[in-house]
């Protein structure tokens, strides 16, 4: 959580200083849900992701390296630049893919599943989405596709109450996104998306059930963005002050923190190591993004057709 | 053809006052739709962030605050619904705008725009019209990406019973937005990211640019340059460089697609006897390869060289900002290549 | 009802014998949809129909002659021939239209309520699709768009329990397609699709809260084919004798026949009368349609786009 | 380019004993379905209607029994969730087939298809690749109407990162049909609803047609004929007529749109001086445009007579029987437009 947290953090800092193409969308607040839900995932487990991706593809095992760099645009990213903050690609650790698109990662990490299940391996696939993509023709076709065929898949609802400057009761009559899965006869489930721990517990019964062959799970994380939709929004015209406050008074990564002292887990100490290491971390990350070279226009017709003869 | 725009109502502003008035590309834009929501009740406008946001571009803003929530309304993300709920609009007697902000995302509704709306006029023999306007910006800005950069327009000019609309200048946003809230069929009305900002003197008054008629934007004799949408400033950049080389360049704004109007084309082609297209689009099946189709079909003797396509390199999308800028045609590649084609004719 | 039997009887008839273009989607053993739903109708309400849109399209008010010309495609159709079977339209009764495709009659009735909404009418639109339909992004999108902006239209699914050759069951995990409404905040009811006086209530009902501007029901009508999907497929791969037969014993015209004689609300005389007077205006139907011509080359190009100056 | 297959193994079967083997168009793409996948077990397939049914068109019938329910399943009738989950699957490691049936409703799943299948490889930078096979049928046969006739071949042929093929005979779809399970990229399979039933000598041994060589149909001196699918037949049967006054024709069968082959055209028109287009698509924007724009940019000087495009004319696809057969382009609306073009500048 804390190194999604301070590469949001240094994401930011390196956009705001006019040096990173494209927008991004940072991910500051819900740190909880995907570190809880990849936490319970193998490294051969599949995740698609979304425009908000970059704590997915993190918390899957890209490096803070791989990733700046590809938000950077540069060659040593993990997308070697061409694919930018919503495209983050990696094959190493299962990490289908962010998406600029939403929410198509339902339908990608369906037939990931699908897959995994022809191929006779035990592998889970995880669609992260948020409010928004469950407004969209893709989630009713995606968890009906999935359940109808048992297919091994976890879809994750983000729901930090906005699609863009969208609140979603503005956007649905039926704010409960876990009473959903009754639609397609699958178990839904509310957790609070700022207690890492409750996610990762549900998380654990539904990739045991998806394991066990018995098929999809929807569960929804309620959670909060401390930021604008896109750095760039101030994300205040239509979310009052006091919102943004009591969220950020239920700081996910505090929450951890505090829980694991009081049950003496672990150490102030600790946490201020973890603190250190992951700042350093970061540091690094950003050098060497920042250092890497730009994609030449000698290799920019590479790779539009697959062609063993040449890979 | 070289006067671009036919006023009708007017008279009262006086031309100075008129003359001064530069604002933008999406400001026009709204003005446009402003002008025509209040002259026409069954006008209603839906998309995702069009309403208090005022639009991704701004190409909204201030209708929500004028016309309220009823008539200007944020949508779920929903592109299949909008569009479909556009047909049914449009069928049962209003005249929807359907936002759909990014072109590329008119691909989720492409069974709506294609088996829905471009059909029912035809099919029901002509006892349904479906007037609706599909409004969404087309095109790259620096490291827009994979998913948000698309120029497939010759997607809808492919389909008869829609009509394409491409406008490369502020004053053409507004006359044009216009006609085509006027014109009671599917109008696809394709801006482009790039050009919002962009500034420009747009008259105050009322005025319609009708569809099918090309805007001349530079008079020329030895090449012709056919272009459309963001590539118009390039053209016209290049144009200004050719110029220092002795190369006199003519370039044609194209302005909607469908109707095309290729008698300025051809009268174009008569003159300097070389054409060359610009196209942000690619190359493949795209308008490109129609214009150059067209001249090749109906006004092949005009040609004194082959026809050249300047058009983005066929690869996805990238993020990457220095290929990005290698891929799509640039001012430099354009002088370039068209030097190369005067050179080995003139 | 009997209307629609006999007309799809008709249609069935000129079909085999050769002389009707494109294929047919008859609608025999679900009249009573149709004909409850559009009971409850004013000329001035919409319907939006599927590719078995004939029954809709009669119930709604489109003559026999009309329809049977347009299935025949000649100019005396009402959709002048260019349509078919598929595509009838007729605005002067309200219908817009049947549908080649599954199913964005959903989204097309949306919209109409909407723009009926929007004019300060009290309109309603009506929406038919299958099981089939059910599962597909539209039928998300649709009802959580009209659920959202209480939209004035009914959602009504004709369950005949295949799409195609594809049970029901095979083709979702929750075959009740009623309880789906929960999905999206709105009403949901299941009623017997061949009880039409069932069909009926449960439709005034629904457009009676509609009209009242408080949004959306879906009504899910449990009913059968008896033939195959379209004329040519016997319709007995896939489903069994038995189950052909029950169905057949619950025919909706026989119940409604029975039950009105029972309650004395109308006499065998009246009954043979109707079937008389029906079987005859069937008559008339199939010559006029087959006596019309087909349209000519030199009007083939027209109505590509509307042009007011030339309309 | 006149041998058209490229035989791999065989030398198992005698010759005459191949030469007899008749069979259809939809038997052939079964038979090289069916050897895929008993060759890779990675191929599954799925679709609407193409399990115990074995398709609308009998294009798979056999395999659901062969390979069982879990290779071969139909899906609901959710087009977008069937491309999207395709590629997942291929990302995955599997190579699905996914068969939309009809290429009408290939529309409803544009976004999976442009977005995420042409797209992944080159943006996760070769990294992940997506193997997967769309396919549908195009075109329309009697009174398929207004949203069974499709076709917007042009459309996958625009887009960078697709492979498009358009076979017209059924030894073309076995060959092809392999080669494209054999290709680990997106390809669309667009076959022709006119053409399953129609037969043909297919080899029953393996072998492979590769993608991007066009096939000369027909051989002949005065006017080049390129076309693909149901046209094909048409353009052959034209070409007998013309032959009758004198006028030869050579006739080239496109086969793959992309990559396409235009050596073989640009040789053919260096030969005959004239090129004449016949696509059952709209012109506008289509295939036709884009040969046509190949060939005025690439071999302009080969040309002694203007480019004819012979299309489906601009209007939506219509019920009508009497203007279906008028609207799209027929063996004499192809003789006496060619007869023109000839008889023009002979
Ligand atoms: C098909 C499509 N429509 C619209 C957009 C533009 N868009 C990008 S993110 C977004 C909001 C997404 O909201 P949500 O799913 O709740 O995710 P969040 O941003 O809250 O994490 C929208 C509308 C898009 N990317 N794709
Ligand atoms: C988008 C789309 N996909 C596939 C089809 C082919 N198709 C036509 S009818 C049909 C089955 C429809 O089943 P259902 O909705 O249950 O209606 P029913 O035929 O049972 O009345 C299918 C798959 C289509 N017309 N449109
Ligand atoms: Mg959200
Ligand atoms: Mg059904």
């Amino acid at each position: 959580m804390v190194l999604i947290r301070e590469f949001e953090l240094k994401a930011k800092e390196v956009f705001r200083s006019g040096r990173m193409p494209g927008f991004i969308h940072v991910y500051i607040g819900e740190e909880a849900v995907a570190t809880g839900v990849c936490g319970q995932l193998r490294k051969d487990d599949y995740v698609a992701s979304t425009h908000r991706g970059h704590g997915h593809a993190l918390a899957k095992g890209i490096s803070a390296r791989d990733a700046m760099a590809e938000l950077m645009g540069v060659v040593t990213g993990c997308s070697g630049g061409r694919g930018g903050t919503m495209h983050l690609y990696d094959p190493t650790v299962g990490f289908l893919g962010s998406n600029g698109v939403v929410p198509p990662g339902i339908l990608i990490a369906t037939g990931a599943g699908l897959s995994a299940k022809l191929k006779g391996g035990d592998q889970v696939a995880v669609a992260f989405f948020g409010d928004g993509g469950s407004n969209n023709g893709a989630f009713h076709e995606g968890l009906n596709m999935a359940a109808t065929w048992d297919i091994p898949v976890i879809f994750v609802c983000e729901n930090n109450m906005y699609a863009t400057e969208m609140p979603f009761a503005k956007a649905t009559k039926n704010t409960n996104i876990a009473s959903r899965a009754a639609a397609y006869g699958i178990p839904g489930v509310q957790v609070d998306g700022n207690n890492v721990l409750e996610v990762y517990e549900k998380t654990g019964e539904a990739v045991a059930r998806a394991r066990r062959g018995e098929g999809p799970t929807l569960i929804e994380c309620l959670t909060y963005r401390w930021f604008g939709h896109h750095e760039g929004d101030p994300g205040v015209a239509y979310r009052t002050k006091e919102e943004i406050a009591a969220w950020k008074a239920r700081d996910p990564i505090q929450k951890l923190h505090d829980d694991a002292i009081a049950a003496k887990l672990a150490s102030e100490q600790e946490f201020k190591q973890i603190d250190v290491d992951i700042k350093g971390e970061l540091e690094d990350a950003a050098e060497f993004a920042l250092s890497s070279p730009l994609e030449k226009n000698e290799t920019a017709l590479d790779h539009v057709y697959f062609n063993p003869a040449a890979d | 053809m070289s006067e671009t725009t036919t006023l009708i109502s007017s008279a009262s502003e006086t031309p100075s006052r008129q003359a001064e008035r530069i604002i933008t590309y999406a400001q026009a834009g709204v003005e446009g739709v402003r002008e025509e929501m209040r002259r026409n009740p069954d006008i209603f406008y839906i998309g995702q962030g069009i309403g208090p946001r005022g639009g991704n571009f701004q190409q909204s803003r201030g209708l929500w605050e004028e016309f309220g929530e009823e008539r200007v309304r944020d949508t779920p993300i929903a592109e299949r619904a909008q569009a479909g709920m556009g047909v049914g609009a449009a069928l049962a007697g209003s005249h929807p705008i359907i936002d759909i902000v990014f072109l590329d995302f008119t691909l989720e509704a492409m069974g709506e725009i294609v088996q829905q709306a471009s059909t029912i006029h035809y099919i029901s023999n002509g006892r349904y019209k479906v007037p609706m306007l599909l409004r969404a910006a087309g095109g790259g800005v620096r490291s827009t990406g994979p998913h948000h950069s698309h120029t497939f327009w010759s997607f809808f000019a492919h389909i008869p019973g829609l009509k394409v609309a491409v406008p490369s200048a502020p004053a053409d946003v507004k006359g044009l937005i216009k006609t085509a809230l006027r014109d009671e069929n599917p109008v696809m009305f394709i801006e482009h990211k790039g050009l919002y900002n962009t500034k420009g003197h747009v008259p105050e008054e009322e005025y319609l640019i009708p569809f099918g008629e090309a805007r001349i934007a530079r008079a020329g004799k030895h090449v012709t340059l056919v272009t459309l949408g963001m590539m118009v400033q390039r053209s016209l950049d290049a144009a200004a460089k050719l110029t220092e080389s002795g190369i006199s360049v003519e370039v044609i704004d194209l302005r909607t697609l469908v109707p095309l109007d290729k008698e300025t084309i051809f009268a174009s082609v008569a003159k300097t006897g070389r054409l060359a297209i610009v196209d942000e689009a690619y190359a493949s099946c795209g308008v490109s390869a129609e214009v150059a189709a067209l001249v090749a079909g109906e006004a092949l003797d005009e040609l004194d060289a082959p026809i050249l396509r300047i058009c983005t390199r066929p690869t996805p999308h990238t993020f990457s900002p220095s290929t990005d800028a290698y891929l799509v045609p640039s001012v430099d590649r354009i002088v370039s290549e068209v030097a190369d084609l005067v050179g080995k004719k003139i």
